[in-house]
């Protein structure tokens, strides 16, 4: 498929991809602010769900964060190889960013399954509605992000449209920095 | 103006009466100006062989003056009406009558899907006492009395509207408002749902009955007392189902419907 | 796909030479920030547990995006454009609070949430009471 | 690879010399910007129908209620909500978005920015598929059990939460999903429009020399998706109470109503303006155009646009005022109400003021232009009405309301609809429209318009309240007059959708045997008249065109011809 010039042309000085980026974060932010606002307001309004809120695993939230954390550091390690033109290392990168977003929906799914099992499921309380609903759209986005990071690693091995893996990389630290904020939220506010 | 289409039968009626009035004055007076300037310059200016247009930039402080004035006047205006318009909100919504000033009577309002219950207090003026007396679709009020109401609804959001007395106020499944209003009229008039609440939303009116005090007196007596749903039902967690709470089963949703000519789809049966 | 020209990193800002602490490094305060956001409600007092974990999720943010995101080199309207969107969201919880977060207000009492606190507190006792409740 | 390097002298990249492609490729597959321009438009062309039907259908039950109607036959309380719920949400989600945003948007700003086509032309269509994708569900949703969504546009629950209150469960379900996926198609739209016009503006453009329209419509798009957000986390948590039975908006589960409705018009405002400005770009270039002037302070009407962008975030709950939130805010939102009133006016002023000097010539597209400045001036000074709070305690939900709205979103998404088309249709497809037809479709719609509305203004005065189905339940609404007013509405929407007709005909008759159009036939400035009418695949055979001046410099002192385009080099 031919790009066109306007793809090529740079009038702001910020390459079209990643300034395309800068705003997909910018509408995301207030995507997750009017859950985690929603939330926020009904936690302080509802006191008791700090009941509820004991019951989450605040290990398996600790070592995600440590997880999103370290497939951060991949992500950034791979722009570095990809700004140096290394385009394998940068690939190699960015599958093990993939990896350690997999090994996060894992420990995810263990977890749920184990608080669905003992009956903390979706509509047993507004607060986990709350929490699945927060937690589900966060993994989508991890999800989606894995998988297109799986495109670009693909072409980034072969050498072309390195830009792009900066561009995943900006995009998977901010769904990094929403767990930041989430696992707070949701698992140590108790 | 509007009370001559809409008698204003409530104190605060006036008022708001009145604001509109301003806005109207202000409003309709700008709008013409802008209007008239408009056609005014397509005829003025309208095309004519050999005429070139001007070459005017609009940057130059002289011709930005010509925006300008408007503008400021426009922001001088809104001021004016909305110190107006929150001087009457600030008499309908946030003022309440002071009990121990004047005797103040309350009334209980309750929407659902598709009817209002008002509980009176009855002869004693006091609620949630022997001879409350709650009704479907008919609240009984007397001139010269001022209500507090406590409005809540058992389900959807519905609206608590009395145009005569310029009064709306929405009701909320699980939240008690409260408002007051005073009649200064008898006659009987609307009480609409302004808020869509399902298929049944056209057709739950109600009527309110300003009475003189003599005829109120005698209404209540006449009216066996008859018990309701208590207001908090979704607090106490009164299962609405049980139809048995109070003599009186308002109606549940088929039953409004019913009374109307209904069915259960809405569709009129002939 | 013939492409033209190559289309390495667009010229028109010249590849920021990597400054500031290695990435690595950076993991590292990370990762120490989040054993403090850990370990610091553990002590069960809120102003710690306040600062531990919401305080440390403000600076692990602002570190993964100055040097993971590189939002300090970047364009500064890039900055101003998310800051904007972040207060945003501040202005419309802070609008909304007075409704949603607060049970009553003028003329008005939310029965309903106020009902589901003490629920939600008397069935937490209720669980607590019974024998051999499930703690962990 | 210097993007910044001056690609005029190359002759056209490599598009030019690819065969001719197959009608699927060429038509329903393409990435090229004009030809999603196209669908958007058709496909919003196509849902104006069924908006059209639906307010048909429910105001024939307005003034003849409970009669047979035909084409529908009757009109129950069901079906009532369900069409007045269509045609609120038709009309501005899969209508005045659509084309005044996405159709006019994806057309206008490669060319106008003198640009090839959109930075990303696949996400381009792939916005446009979903976009499809939700018309086709929202269509889907007339026909499940249950019939279409019955809880009006803004579904507030606890109505449209649960099944056994709206009756219309699989509806909500799928009215909610559809809403959401034109929501997604719109975001990334949004983005593609910003990146866009940062970014691939012709070398010489400078920030003021970029046409309004484009300018409108990137403001629109950076509103959409700064304020989408909020109303898509609530339709996740609303699909979630409608299919999971969760209790986020569930009193008896501590969830909270009034949470939904502060989320949807945290949305809802902004969409308003979201809208206008497209429709105010449209106005601004035609204006210029035909009364042949420079438009009256450029930096004025931008930064009042800015300025209305930023303030309409500020203003949402006045669409709450007497909706149960704390009656001491519902000042602090009346307040800021009425202060934007003012850059919005001034924009009008500016406007007005562009006529001083000019040779206003009253063709289709000025006539449809002027008309938008008369008819919105009502418009925005009805709304001073339902702003201040103390008015709006009465007005609320009142077809006052109805009447005001209508006098902003009738001359944003058709009156600017026609104008825009009628504009560009010469440069779109490369022939000209009727203007005789053209000026008795105008007139055929202008004056029953007014017709209906006016009308409406003084029921909802006299206590008519929104989305009822038959006012004969309502004594004090049958007094002398009142339905005869409703009557005389419904005979003027009549007339209004009759003359529709000769539009679709003017349009579609000119599409295949219109008069050949220049490039250039009003003699405008705007880059787009430097491409040949049709424009190819690529835009500008000769080369991207460079930008010299700003886009109004119409009967320039030192210059013979009362314009000067933007892509002409010297005098």
């Amino acid at each position: 498929m031919m790009r066109p010039i306007a793809t090529t042309r740079s009038a702001t000085g910020i390459p079209t991809g990643k300034l395309a980026v800068w705003w997909l974060i910018a509408s995301e932010i207030v995507i997750f602010g009017g859950v985690l606002g929603g939330y926020i307001m009904h936690r302080l309004g509802h006191p008791d769900w700090a009941h509820q809120a004991i019951h989450t695993n605040t290990w398996a939230g600790a070592f995600n964060t440590f997880v999103l954390l370290t497939s951060s550091l991949a992500a950034v390690l791979a722009h570095q190889a990809a700004e140096h033109g290394d385009g394998k290392k940068a690939a190699k990168m960015l599958y093990l960013t993939v990896v350690g977003g997999l090994v996060f929906l894992v420990v995810k799914s263990f977890e749920w399954s184990h608080e669905i099992h003992a009956g903390y499921t979706i509509t047993s309380n507004t607060f986990w509605s709350f929490y699945y609903t927060a937690a589900g759209i966060h993994g989508i986005h991890v999800i989606v992000g894995m998988i297109i990071m799986l495109f670009i690693a693909a072409d980034a091995a072969k050498g072309k449209e390195l830009q792009r893996v900066e561009n995943v990389g900006l995009y998977w630290h901010f769904v990094d920095i929403v767990w930041i904020f989430l696992f707070p939220l949701l698992y140590i506010a108790k | 103006m509007i009370n001559k289409y809409v008698p204003s039968a409530s104190t605060f009626a006036p008022d708001i009466d009145n604001l509109i009035l301003l806005i109207l004055a202000i409003v309709g007076f700008w709008f013409l100006l802008a209007e008239f300037v408009f056609f005014g310059l397509i005829l003025k200016f309208k095309e004519e062989p050999g005429r070139k247009a001007q070459y005017v930039s609009g940057e130059k402080p002289e011709e930005k003056k010509w925006v300008s004035i408007p503008h400021y006047a426009t922001l001088v205006f809104d001021v004016i009406i909305v110190v107006m318009a929150v001087k009457v909100w600030h008499t309908v919504k946030i003022e309440m009558p002071d009990a121990e000033k004047e005797n103040v009577a309350n009334v209980r309002i309750i929407a659902q899907q598709w009817a209002w219950t008002f509980v009176h207090p009855g002869l004693d003026g006091k609620l949630d006492t022997e001879d409350d007396i709650a009704t479907v679709d008919e609240l009984h009020v007397q001139e010269g009395q001022t209500y507090v109401f406590e409005l809540t609804s058992r389900d959807v959001l519905h609206s608590f509207s009395v145009p005569v007395f310029r009064l709306k106020q929405d009701a909320i499944p699980g939240r008690i408002v409260k408002g007051w209003f005073k009649p200064t009229m008898t006659g009987q008039y609307d009480i609409q749902c302004t808020e869509i609440c399902g298929i049944g939303h056209g057709i739950m009116p109600a009527r309110i009955l300003i009475e003189s005090p003599e005829k109120h007196e005698a209404w209540m007596k006449a009216t066996p007392p008859t018990r309701s749903a208590p207001i908090d039902f979704i607090a106490t967690e009164q299962p609405l189902e049980d139809g048995k709470v109070g003599a009186l089963n308002p109606a549940t949703p088929d039953a409004a419907l019913a009374r109307n000519g209904l069915n259960n789809n809405g569709e009129d049966t002939p | 796909m013939a492409e033209l020209t190559p289309s390495v990193a667009a010229p028109a800002t010249a590849a920021p030479a990597h400054h500031g602490p290695s990435y690595v490094k950076t993991w590292g305060i990370l990762l120490g920030l989040l054993v403090v956001s850990v370990v610091g409600p553990m002590l069960e007092i809120r102003v710690v547990t306040l600062l531990t974990a919401f305080g440390v999720a403000l600076v692990k943010a602002y570190i993964v995006a100055k040097y993971f995101m590189h939002i300090d080199v970047e364009k500064r309207y890039v900055t101003y454009l998310l800051f904007t969107m972040v207060v945003l969201m501040g202005l419309m919880v802070a609008a909304v609070s007075p409704d949603v977060l607060k049970h009553d207000g003028h003329r008005w009492e939310n029965r309903a949430a106020k009902r589901s606190v003490v629920r939600g507190e008397n069935s937490a006792k209720a669980a607590a009471a019974l024998p051999g409740a499930v703690h962990h | 690879m210097s993007a910044a390097t001056e690609t005029h002298g190359h002759a056209g990249h490599g598009h030019d010399a690819h065969h001719d492609e197959g009608f699927i490729k060429k038509y329903l597959w393409s990435t090229d910007h004009k030809m999603i321009g196209f669908q958007y438009l058709f496909t919003g062309i196509l849902m104006a129908v069924i908006g059209g039907f639906t307010v048909y259908a429910f105001r024939m039950q307005q003034a003849f209620p409970g009669t047979h109607i035909p084409g529908f036959g009757r009109v129950t309380a069901t079906d009532y909500n369900a069409l007045v719920t269509t045609h609120g949400s038709v009309m501005v989600f899969w209508v005045a978005m659509p084309v005044l945003i996405a159709a006019l948007g994806n057309y206008l700003i490669p060319l106008m920015i003198g640009c090839d086509d959109m930075v990303f032309p696949r996400l381009n269509r792939l916005s446009y598929q979903i976009f499809l994708l939700s018309s086709v569900v929202l269509v889907a949703s007339f026909f499940v059990e249950g019939g279409a969504f019955g809880g009006a546009w803004t579904s507030y629950p606890p109505l449209s939460a649960k099944a056994e209150y709206s009756l219309t469960g699989t509806g909500s379900s799928l009215w909610l999903t559809a809403v959401a996926l034109e929501f997604a198609a719109f975001l990334m739209g949004g983005i593609n429009f910003v990146t866009t016009v940062m970014n691939s503006r012709a070398p010489g453009m400078r920030m003021f020399d970029v046409p309004m329209v484009v300018w409108m419509i990137v403001i629109a798009s950076i509103l959409f998706m700064a304020s989408v957000g909020p109303l898509v986390a609530g339709a996740i948590m609303l699909l979630f109470d409608q299919q999971l039975g969760t209790g986020f908006f569930d009193p008896a589960k501590g969830g909270d109503p009034i949470l939904w409705q502060h989320l949807f018009w945290f949305f809802g405002h902004p969409e308003v303006y979201v809208v206008l400005l497209p429709a105010m770009g449209i106005v601004a270039e035609i204006i210029t155009v035909f009364s042949r002037k420079k438009l009256f302070g450029y930096k004025t009407v931008l930064y009042t646009a800015i300025g209305t962008g930023v303030l309409s975030f500020f203003v949402w709950a006045h669409h709450q005022f007497v909706a149960g939130i704390d009656p001491r805010m519902a000042n602090v939102f009346s307040v800021t109400t009425l202060l934007i009133s003012i850059p919005v006016a001034e924009m009008i002023f500016v406007y007005i003021g562009t006529l001083y000097g000019g040779s206003v010539k009253l063709n289709t597209p000025m006539l449809w232009a002027l008309s938008f400045i008369a008819e919105f001036l009502l418009g925005g000074v009805t709304g001073i009405f339902l702003g201040a709070s103390g008015a709006d305690v009465y007005f609320h939900d009142t077809y006052f309301v109805v009447a005001h709205f209508h006098y902003t979103f009738f001359p944003i998404a058709f009156i600017g609809a026609f104008a825009a088309i009628t504009y560009w249709f010469p440069k779109m497809f490369g022939r000209e429209m009727n203007d005789t037809w053209g000026k008795v479709h105008f007139w055929g719609t202008i004056i029953p318009f007014n017709g209906i509305f006016i009308p409406l203004f003084l029921l909802g005065a006299r206590g008519d309240h929104r989305r009822i189905y038959d006012y004969r339940h309502f004594p004090d609404l049958m007094k002398a007059g009142m339905q005869d007013l409703r009557v005389f509405a419904t005979v003027c929407l009549l007339v209004l959708l009759a003359f529709q007709v000769v539009f679709l005909v003017n349009l579609f008759y000119s599409l295949v045997r219109g008069k050949k159009a220049s490039a250039n036939p009003w003699n405008a400035n705007t880059l787009e008249w430097a491409a040949p009418s049709p424009p190819p695949h690529g835009n500008f055979p000769e080369g991207l065109p460079n930008c010299y001046r700003g886009p109004y410099e119409y009967s320039h002192p030192d210059r013979a011809e009362d314009f000067w385009p933007q892509h002409v080099k010297g005098a």
